[in-house]
């Protein structure tokens, strides 16, 4: 191992910085997708729907039982053979990672929902609210309140999986290094450049998590 | 004013209401009481619909209540229920607690809300507290709360489910007292306790459930001087003598 | 005129998409502004300009593609990519999938190692070990002949070239095989290229092309004759040139003579 | 559009044995890895549910770096730098005796990064069990460590099962990112049917399907043993 | 038998005891209420060290507690507590809660603690359920269970907090009935809670605890008849009116 050369790493700090940009990115819009997505498949599981529900589980296991490498692979390969005309790598990673998301999430969400105490939901229907009313009003905002340290650690998750979008051949930051790294032939120190910036950013998602977790045991 | 017909109701195969009837008339005062698991709560639940039922009719005001929920939640809105652990929404103040509801189901404007609770809020003594968040309040005060955000509503009929058994020995006196006065100006009112002492001082008439049943319902001097079932003076005779 | 789906999709879209890859040095990778350069990326420029004099739109785009190993095949299959220009083998087990143009350069499979460690041929390696890249045609190759003449050489499949020659360079093997032309450019970079060394019989003539959809045959009929008139007219050699003569790597003989063959009117 | 279907790939010699290896390398580094942490883990969250001071700053720090780099990137270091860093001796031995590198690599790696995510799930169990629990215990003088073992540990122990039955999916799944080091693992026989027969979207139906029986298997097994285990007169929790 | 001098302790600023001290006879039941936080139940975890306190002293039948973990375990295990919530094991069954500190800490053999467990579960009325998990049984038979587990210790004084604050009514007085039984066994026992009834039958000493402190301790019969302090005056005419 010769010599740690930094100013590999100083030369191409721009490139590696919109490679950052793009992860972060990324990272942003699955999570708000997924976020979405995932509250309308919890509502939907946890109401009286028999067969929503059960479509909505078989959707959500689906997801969680394959690597999301290979969930990539189809959305990227298969959307277009499907459609009939390309989609852009940027716009099916996106589909994949939203998808995707939306299935962890809606776990995470289910499990917030469920953890507000049956007695929430009756006080809610007791004074006339819809179900609909009731999510609205009473339980999400409690829910929510418990999910976020979760729903944070989550994201550094997610984060650190866009590292996954090299498969498709996205410039995210892990890939930028690794294209660094090739054409420079400098891969250690990019390597552990990339780790301690991972290492920096998914630190300090997971201290906002834990913050987020004892304020709330402090509340009550 | 509150009719109900043959009620029976079960979790999977277990039947816990069996073909219950009641009729409770306006400006009424009925405790229900009876050993833990008897299904007090359910029958209460049952009453404004939050459970639903496998058999039977209940009429509130007249009114039959529906099974479709959208039209249930209509009659619910007009019975006032307070729950045994308050249930307030611990995410909003006591001032939007009041007001949640008013607000989304009877359509009520910010304003006329506002001043609706906090004239009840007044007539309970917490007029101070509307800024304060529930988990800063002792149970006793949670509980006036509770009863607050039901009579907000303009409720025909207010519904009890052990509203004292969550508190603390000593905050047991300023909920009652709450609920005596609404006796007093003629609330229709059905309480689930096993405050003998709220019993005999307000009720006019006591039910006696057991096992899913109702067993007895008498007036309440009638009850505690000669309860007519076995049952019902075995439980009295329990919960009397400590 | 006949028409292919390939042509539609131009004429529709009034863009052609090149496919190009991050870091195929000389061929096809990204410069220090991010943007696709290189020898075949050069030759399909011309491709593109072709194709807008031959079909009349004089507003015609390039859209650049990513792809890489894995996906390359698959996109330009479904139509992703209408011409994936950088570094493709040309197999007949590829050609069920896509179809090839005419090949624009000819590598053969090779090792690369420390000079140090006298080694010359791949049976010289016996009892050591040998980084291959994972997937590709010089694993294959190697394996089935380490297979056949019974070697005894441990392999090491590495994900890219630059793990392949951090794996030679930190000792964990003792070679690192794959096309040639790869590992001169591995070499120039390396901290001290005196020493690395290329060495070894070619052990394959591998020829590549640019990638198109299958039975597109308009198209693919645009870009051979591109390469025709570019081998004619000297052009392809220049081009060549300026990308291999700084790798120390000049016009073989055989690719001389490719180039003649391609160039002969029709 | 343009793809030539082919099912037949996937049963033609070699590539169907090529399958097979795939699944039982896939099976036999998340097995190993699975073991190094669940004990790892485990052993970690005690301490750090318990522990105080220097030692909880430790766990701590373990389970914040390992959490916090990408696996990729983790296998990667192990695979690559490590060697480096050791005294010569035991880096040589490493690259060039120890045999299997890649394969013992990727365990390791993957072990000690499922390891910090185990922890963290251990320790979340012994908090969730009441806080009266441990008092009890200890009023009826039993000692730390003998509450733990009788008393917060067993129950502990049933609620992470659901959080642990993920964890041991998860590991199946991240397995497949063993092949940047050169496992040929399940993914990465994939890639390489694809490689040699372009008949990627066969190969990618088969891994997804077996991805998925792996999932409805160790699903399958961690209910019957939640089942087995469960407290009777206590609701299964839905 | 038991000996508090001047105990004091605090969650980081905020005091939850001031300088308490009490000293319980042989044989002497001490009853000790007070309002909700007042201390009570930290006052009692004291007693047996659950809670590590900043100041004052404890002895044990004439052991002072020490301030090693492992020694005080020792000293711990002579005195039995009883929680507000049973506290059993839920995933041992009823005999295996009772044997489990038995064997490893008295170190008993199996058949002896069994023999010692069966021998006081007949005592309560509960012989029938060794074989139960506590969730299959009701919370005054939970409760009966947890007072056995604690006895089969042969404790030198008995704590109780709130035994029975968590129970349904009917289920209070088979509760009651056992801790009553100990006393006149003469078993030394300190109990925190609201249920005057048993104080006055079996408490000889009651302490009344506000903010921290012990603001009085009497004779059962002087503090119900004329307790010293206004804030015991104030706080048995809450809990005795309703
Ligand atoms: N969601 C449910 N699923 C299954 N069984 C239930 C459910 N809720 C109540 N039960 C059962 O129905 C019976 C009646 O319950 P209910 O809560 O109405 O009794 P209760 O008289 O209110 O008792 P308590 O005094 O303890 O509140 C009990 O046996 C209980 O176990
Ligand atoms: N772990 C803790 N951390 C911080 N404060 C605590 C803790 N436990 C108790 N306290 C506080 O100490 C005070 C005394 O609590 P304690 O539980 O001893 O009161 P109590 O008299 O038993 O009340 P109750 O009748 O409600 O059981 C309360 O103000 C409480 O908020
Ligand atoms: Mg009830
Ligand atoms: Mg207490």
């Amino acid at each position: 191992m010769s010599g740690f050369d930094i100013s590999v790493i100083l030369d191409a700090l721009p490139f590696l910085a919109k490679g950052l940009g793009l992860s972060l990115g990324l990272t942003a819009i699955a999570m708000i997708g997924g976020l979405a997505l995932g509250l309308v498949i919890a509502v939907v599981r946890l109401s009286r729907f028999r067969v929503l529900a059960l479509l909505a589980a078989l959707y959500v296991n689906g997801f969680r039982a394959v690597p999301l490498i290979l969930v990539i692979f189809w959305f990227y390969f298969l959307v277009p053979l499907l459609l009939g005309r390309p989609v852009g790598a940027l716009c099916s990673v996106l589909i994949a990672f939203v998808m995707f998301e939306g299935a962890y999430y809606s776990e995470i969400i289910r499990a917030g929902l469920k953890s507000v105490r049956p007695g929430q939901w009756q006080a809610a229907q007791a004074s006339g609210m819809t179900y609909l009313q009731a999510v609205r009003l009473v339980v999400l905002p409690q829910a929510l309140r418990k999910m976020a340290p979760l729903m944070v650690t989550q994201g550094v998750v997610l984060f650190q999986d866009t590292s996954l979008v090299y498969v498709v051949s996205l410039h995210d930051f892990m890939t930028s290094a690794s294209i660094v790294a090739n054409t420079q032939n400098r891969i250690v120190e990019l390597y552990v450049f990339a780790a301690l910036v991972y290492l920096a950013l998914c630190t300090a998602g997971s201290t906002l998590a834990q913050r987020l977790s004892s304020d709330r045991q402090c509340a009550h | 004013m509150i009719r109900i017909e043959g009620l029976s109701k079960s979790y999977g195969d277990v039947p816990v209401l069996r073909n219950c009837s009641l009729d409770v008339a306006r400006g009424e005062v009925v405790v229900i009481c009876g050993p833990s698991g008897s299904g007090k709560s359910t029958f209460v639940k049952c009453i404004n619909g939050i459970e639903p039922v496998q058999a039977g009719r209940i009429a509130i005001d007249g009114e039959n209540l529906p099974s479709k929920p959208a039209a249930a939640a209509r009659v619910r809105a007009r019975v006032g229920m307070v729950f045994q652990h308050f249930e307030l929404y611990p995410h909003l103040t006591v001032l939007e607690n009041v007001c949640l509801a008013q607000i989304h189901v009877l359509k009520r404007s910010r304003d006329e809300a506002q001043e609706k609770a906090r004239s009840l809020l007044r007539r309970v003594g917490l007029a101070d507290k509307e800024a304060s968040y529930p988990a800063q309040l002792s149970g006793g005060q949670q509980q006036r709360i509770a009863i607050v955000r039901a009579l907000a509503m303009d409720p025909v009929a207010m519904l009890f489910d052990e509203p004292t058994s969550a508190l603390d020995p000593e905050m047991i006196g300023e909920v009652l007292a709450v609920m005596l006065e609404l006796a007093r100006e003629g609330m229709t009112m059905v309480v689930v306790t096993h405050e003998m002492g709220f019993a005999k001082a307000a009720a006019d008439r006591v039910v006696f459930m057991d096992q899913g049943e109702i067993v007895e319902v008498a007036e309440t001097a009638r009850f505690f001087a000669e309860p007519a079932s076995e049952r019902a003076r075995l439980f009295l005779s329990r919960i009397l003598t400590h | 005129q006949a028409t292919d789906a390939v042509i539609d999709r131009i004429k529709a879209k009034k863009s052609i998409s090149i496919g190009y890859r991050e870091a195929s040095i000389p061929f096809s990778y990204i410069d220090a502004q991010g943007k696709p350069t290189g020898y075949s990326t050069d030759l399909c420029i011309k491709v593109a300009a072709t194709v807008k004099t031959a079909l009349g739109l004089p507003d015609l785009e390039i859209k650049w593609v990513p792809v890489n190993l894995q996906n390359r095949i698959p996109l330009v299959a479904n139509g992703t990519v209408d011409i994936s220009c950088e570094s493709a083998v040309n197999t007949i087990g590829r050609q069920a999938q896509v179809d090839f143009s005419s090949p624009f350069f000819i590598s053969s499979t090779r090792l690369l190692v420390k000079s140090k460690f006298g080694i010359a041929e791949l049976a010289d390696l016996k009892g050591k070990s040998i980084a291959l890249p994972i997937n590709s045609v010089p694993e294959r190759l190697i394996k089935s002949l380490v297979e056949r003449d019974k070697l005894n050489i441990r392999i090491v499949p590495v994900r890219d070239n630059s793990e392949g020659f951090l794996a030679l360079s930190t000792d964990r093997v003792d070679a690192f095989s794959t096309d040639d032309i790869l590992l001169f450019g591995l070499r120039s970079k390396a901290p001290s290229p005196a020493d690395y060394e290329v060495v070894g019989q070619p052990l394959s003539y591998d020829s590549y092309g640019f990638l198109v959809q299958k039975n597109s045959t308009v198209f693919l009929s645009l870009v051979n004759a591109t390469l025709a008139r570019l081998a004619r007219d000297g052009e392809l050699a220049k081009v060549y040139g300026t990308w291999f003569e700084p790798l120390g790597v000049p016009l073989s003989a055989p690719l001389a003579t490719t180039f003649q063959i391609i160039g002969i009117p029709e | 559009m343009n793809y030539a279907w082919n099912w037949d790939v996937l049963v033609q010699s070699p590539y169907l044995g090529w399958l097979g290896q795939g699944i039982a390398m896939t099976l036999a580094v998340s097995v190993a890895a699975w073991v190094i942490a669940l004990s790892l883990g485990t052993l970690i969250g005690i301490v750090h549910s318990g522990a105080s001071g220097a030692m909880r700053l430790v766990t701590g720090a373990y389970i914040n770096l390992f959490r916090n780099v990408p696996l990729l990137l983790q296998m990667f270091l192990w695979f690559f730098v490590v060697p480096e860093l050791l005294p010569k001796a035991a880096g040589t031995w490493l690259k060039r005796e120890l045999p299997h590198p890649e394969v013992v690599t990727a365990i390791v790696a993957l072990g000690l990064f499922t390891a910090s995510r185990v922890a963290v799930q251990v320790a979340a169990g012994i908090a969730a069990v009441p806080r009266g629990q441990s008092m009890a215990a200890r009023a009826s003088g039993l000692s730390t460590i003998q509450a733990y073992r009788f008393v917060l540990l067993p129950q502990a122990f049933r609620i992470v099962i659901p959080p642990m039955t993920s964890e041991f999916l998860t590991i199946f799944k991240n397995s497949s990112i063993a092949l940047t080091i050169g496992v040929y693992e399940l993914t990465a026989q994939t890639q390489q049917i694809q490689s040699f027969t372009y008949q990627g979207f066969e190969a990618f139906t088969a891994a997804t399907v077996v991805y998925m029986t792996i999932a409805l298997m160790v699903t399958t097994l961690m209910t019957v043993i939640e089942r087995k285990v469960s407290i009777p007169g206590r609701i299964a929790r839905g």
